[in-house]
């Protein structure tokens, strides 16, 4: 059975480290907020200019001031702190984000990544997804493996506009987890139920399997 | 040194047509709800905005769109306007879209006196086509110029008599580079206060930058997206 | 989260001789005294400090120079420190004068990820020898690289456990930019606080940038120059 | 009679503008704090990180922590700002100090300064120097005409290492004020009972009395 969004998320916050500074996009990686590992300590990063991003506030207690880079009204912890947009993007240049968490539309398998523009459509924008991932040591994307027409996200190639090149590590999809080094997208993980087969007929990218790959364990 | 004027209108009295303005604010969020306002009363148009975002359709620079007065919006983000999205695809809008860092950085160069600066983003993407590409350290950087405009609006939470700023909580995001990059900056503050009042350790916005300043009126600071979280 | 370390010993334990060391301070204001004094202890040579001044002959680096633990000194102005001359003049000493806004933007292209900047300090100077300049519209400037070091040493007023800092009043001087620039930042603070007794819209460098920190002891913070008028 | 420092600085305080922000040097420069002239407002800066340079402190209350670019200990005022080094060389470098008023060793009759270092003499340092001369708009170089060897200061061309170049635009000397234009030095005002061959015979570089010159009134 392919994971869920939930999941997904809940997959990849096992990724997180005591004292890592994390920035998390809009979507799937929202929710790795949700399941952040007892005993580990992370600070949430909104690139808006925040720095100990706390949950939603209490009904009543929104304050239009205090939002995330998604506009979602949000609360601070104690020892949060506030900055501008260009410090926040110059943290996140300089390489102070120890994990930065995005969604797609497509991976390539030298780590390119395409989720800011669809030819045809209205583009509303890159915000700043093009500065997170030129900048990020450590970037992992979260996304379904494949699209509405169940074609392939993991390609040889992006096929759409690029937000940027050779910077992906891992791909955390709804079928595993796959990391991305010279050889493509390396699987080290398939989500419950889902076959070697299943996972090589979705991929379309270079794909190759660990030899110890094992079971997403949740 | 007093640099208060009396109201938003008086603020933006010589913004003429086919200025460049800078504009602060994140989404909704630390937005000069006054001196748009008065802009739009004024109905000056074929402006060039910078700015992160271009509101939705009955707020922020919607309003400005909505009375035909921008001609080019340079932004990192325009999604949540029809009216935007009209404009673009009927082609009486231009759009310049910027990695938001870039939009930033560009606007911090020109408040620090530098013409240009090296970023990282958009480097192998549409956004480094005519730019000027250089390896540092094995990395690739773009050549990104500074911001040239006419004037910068900022927002802020409290404000003295020279200027002095301090924003509140995200509202600050864009507008301390916004001030800082104005040849001449508007400042509208929830609170005016008097110099001294506000800590010299604490003032987000130097006076120097602040040309003009005045104590705004009927924020509505609209919510984009409220989410909440249930008591238990 | 916890960075806090117990002392100056512990916070300074893994530099190593021939390192490149950055430090805030201005003269002796603002100076990590507690950091030089580990340092001196260790007894670690052959560094290269990034440092706006080298302080005086009993104080600040001029303790470090005392001990021949310095073979660079990379700085704006070096007077006031006559074992320093006597260093410089025997070759015992490098040192590499740049100007003062340009250490201090060198050191915020490292914080902010950029590889380098173009200033216009020093063109047509001995200061511009070897550097690339370019013609932006019609001035002149120098290209900087961002600097690169090992450890930043810096001094705070107040700091938490998770690293934000606040300084007070000119102690602030090259700190912020410092901390920001720092591979490992160590901050020493007058007071030491717990999470959340910093306002968050107040922090002058956000805990990210900051590796370790503690609350120093036995502050002297020396005054250069005493001057003073009197009462009617 | 030549001008005295006082006077020197107290001519230069004319030039005050209200609403001016002013960056003075170390010397005669800060001597311009004095004389501001009455209804005039001017905001000093100190490059190492403050608006609103106030007096010194009264005895006693001197602060460790607060002092200007020539590290004496100062005062702040009401709506003083502190701010770090690289805004502070910033706000210099955008243009938003209307007015720097600087010592020199040398200056051109091209606008040319050299006030950092004397070859074979130990060199502390230019400081600020640089960042100042070369981004202010509007430069005032105060001092003595001539060296203790009774030379000209004001040149043909620099003989010193050079601070900056073709940036002055007004020198105020013991002898007088001189504007510098592409014609070199203008003198515009004499100091009383100074005569212009004497400025003639002490000034190096190119010299053009002005047809209005008069005496400097103080």
């Amino acid at each position: 059975m392919a994971l869920t969004k939930e999941q997904i998320a809940q997959r990849i916050a096992q990724e997180l480290q005591d004292g890592f500074y994390v920035n998390l996009g809009i979507g799937i990686p929202t929710l790795v907020a949700n399941y952040i590992p007892e005993g580990i300590s992370v600070v949430l990063q909104s690139e808006n200019g925040l720095l100990g991003m706390g949950p939603f506030p209490y009904e009543g207690e929104e304050d239009a001031d205090l939002i995330n880079a998604g506009k979602q009204t949000i609360t601070t912890l104690p020892g949060s702190v506030f900055f501008d947009s260009a410090t926040s993007f110059g943290m996140i240049r300089a390489g102070k984000v120890d994990l930065t968490v995005l969604g797609a539309m497509e991976v390539a398998d030298n780590g390119d990544i395409a989720n800011w523009k669809i030819p045809g459509k209205m583009v509303k924008g890159m915000g700043g997804a093009m500065d997170l991932v030129a900048a990020a040591k450590n970037i992992i994307v979260a996304m379904q493996h494949t699209n509405r027409a169940g074609e392939s996200k993991l390609l040889p190639q992006c096929t759409l506009p690029l937000t940027g090149v050779n910077c992906i590590t891992k791909v955390v999809t709804d079928l595993g987890v796959f990391e991305i080094n010279d050889d493509g997208f390396r699987c080290v993980e398939y989500a419950p139920g889902v076959t070697i087969e299943e996972i090589k007929a979705k991929t379309a990218g270079r794909l190759v399997i660990a030899d110890d790959v094992k079971e997403v364990a949740i | 040194m007093n640099k208060v004027v009396a109201n938003a209108e008086e603020a933006v009295k010589d913004i003429e047509s086919g200025m460049t303005l800078m504009l602060g604010g994140f989404g909704l969020c630390g937005i000069p709800e006054n001196c748009i306002a008065a802009i739009v009363k004024k109905g000056v148009n074929k402006l060039t905005c910078i700015s992160n975002n271009a509101g939705v359709d009955d707020f922020g620079i919607g309003l400005m769109l909505q009375q035909k007065q921008v001609k080019k919006m340079i932004s990192s983000y325009v999604g949540e306007n029809a009216e935007f999205e009209r404009q673009l695809l009927s082609g009486e809008l231009e759009v310049e879209l910027i990695p938001q860092g870039t939009l930033a950085t560009r606007a911090m160069a020109t408040g620090y006196g530098m013409p240009a600066v090296w970023l990282l983003a958009g480097v192998g993407t549409e956004v480094a086509e005519g730019k000027e590409v250089r390896n540092f350290n094995g990395k690739e950087y773009l050549l990104e110029e500074a911001f040239d405009s006419d004037f910068a609006i900022v927002k802020a939470w409290k404000g003295d008599r020279m200027g002095n700023l301090i924003y509140k909580d995200t509202a600050r995001n864009f507008n301390p580079m916004m001030a800082m990059a104005g040849k001449i900056t508007i400042a509208e503050v929830e609170e005016l206060v008097e110099p001294g009042e506000l800590d010299p350790n604490f003032i987000h916005t130097p006076g120097i930058y602040v040309h003009r300043i005045f104590q705004g009126a009927n924020y509505e600071k609209r919510i984009e997206q409220r989410t909440v979280r249930q008591r238990n």
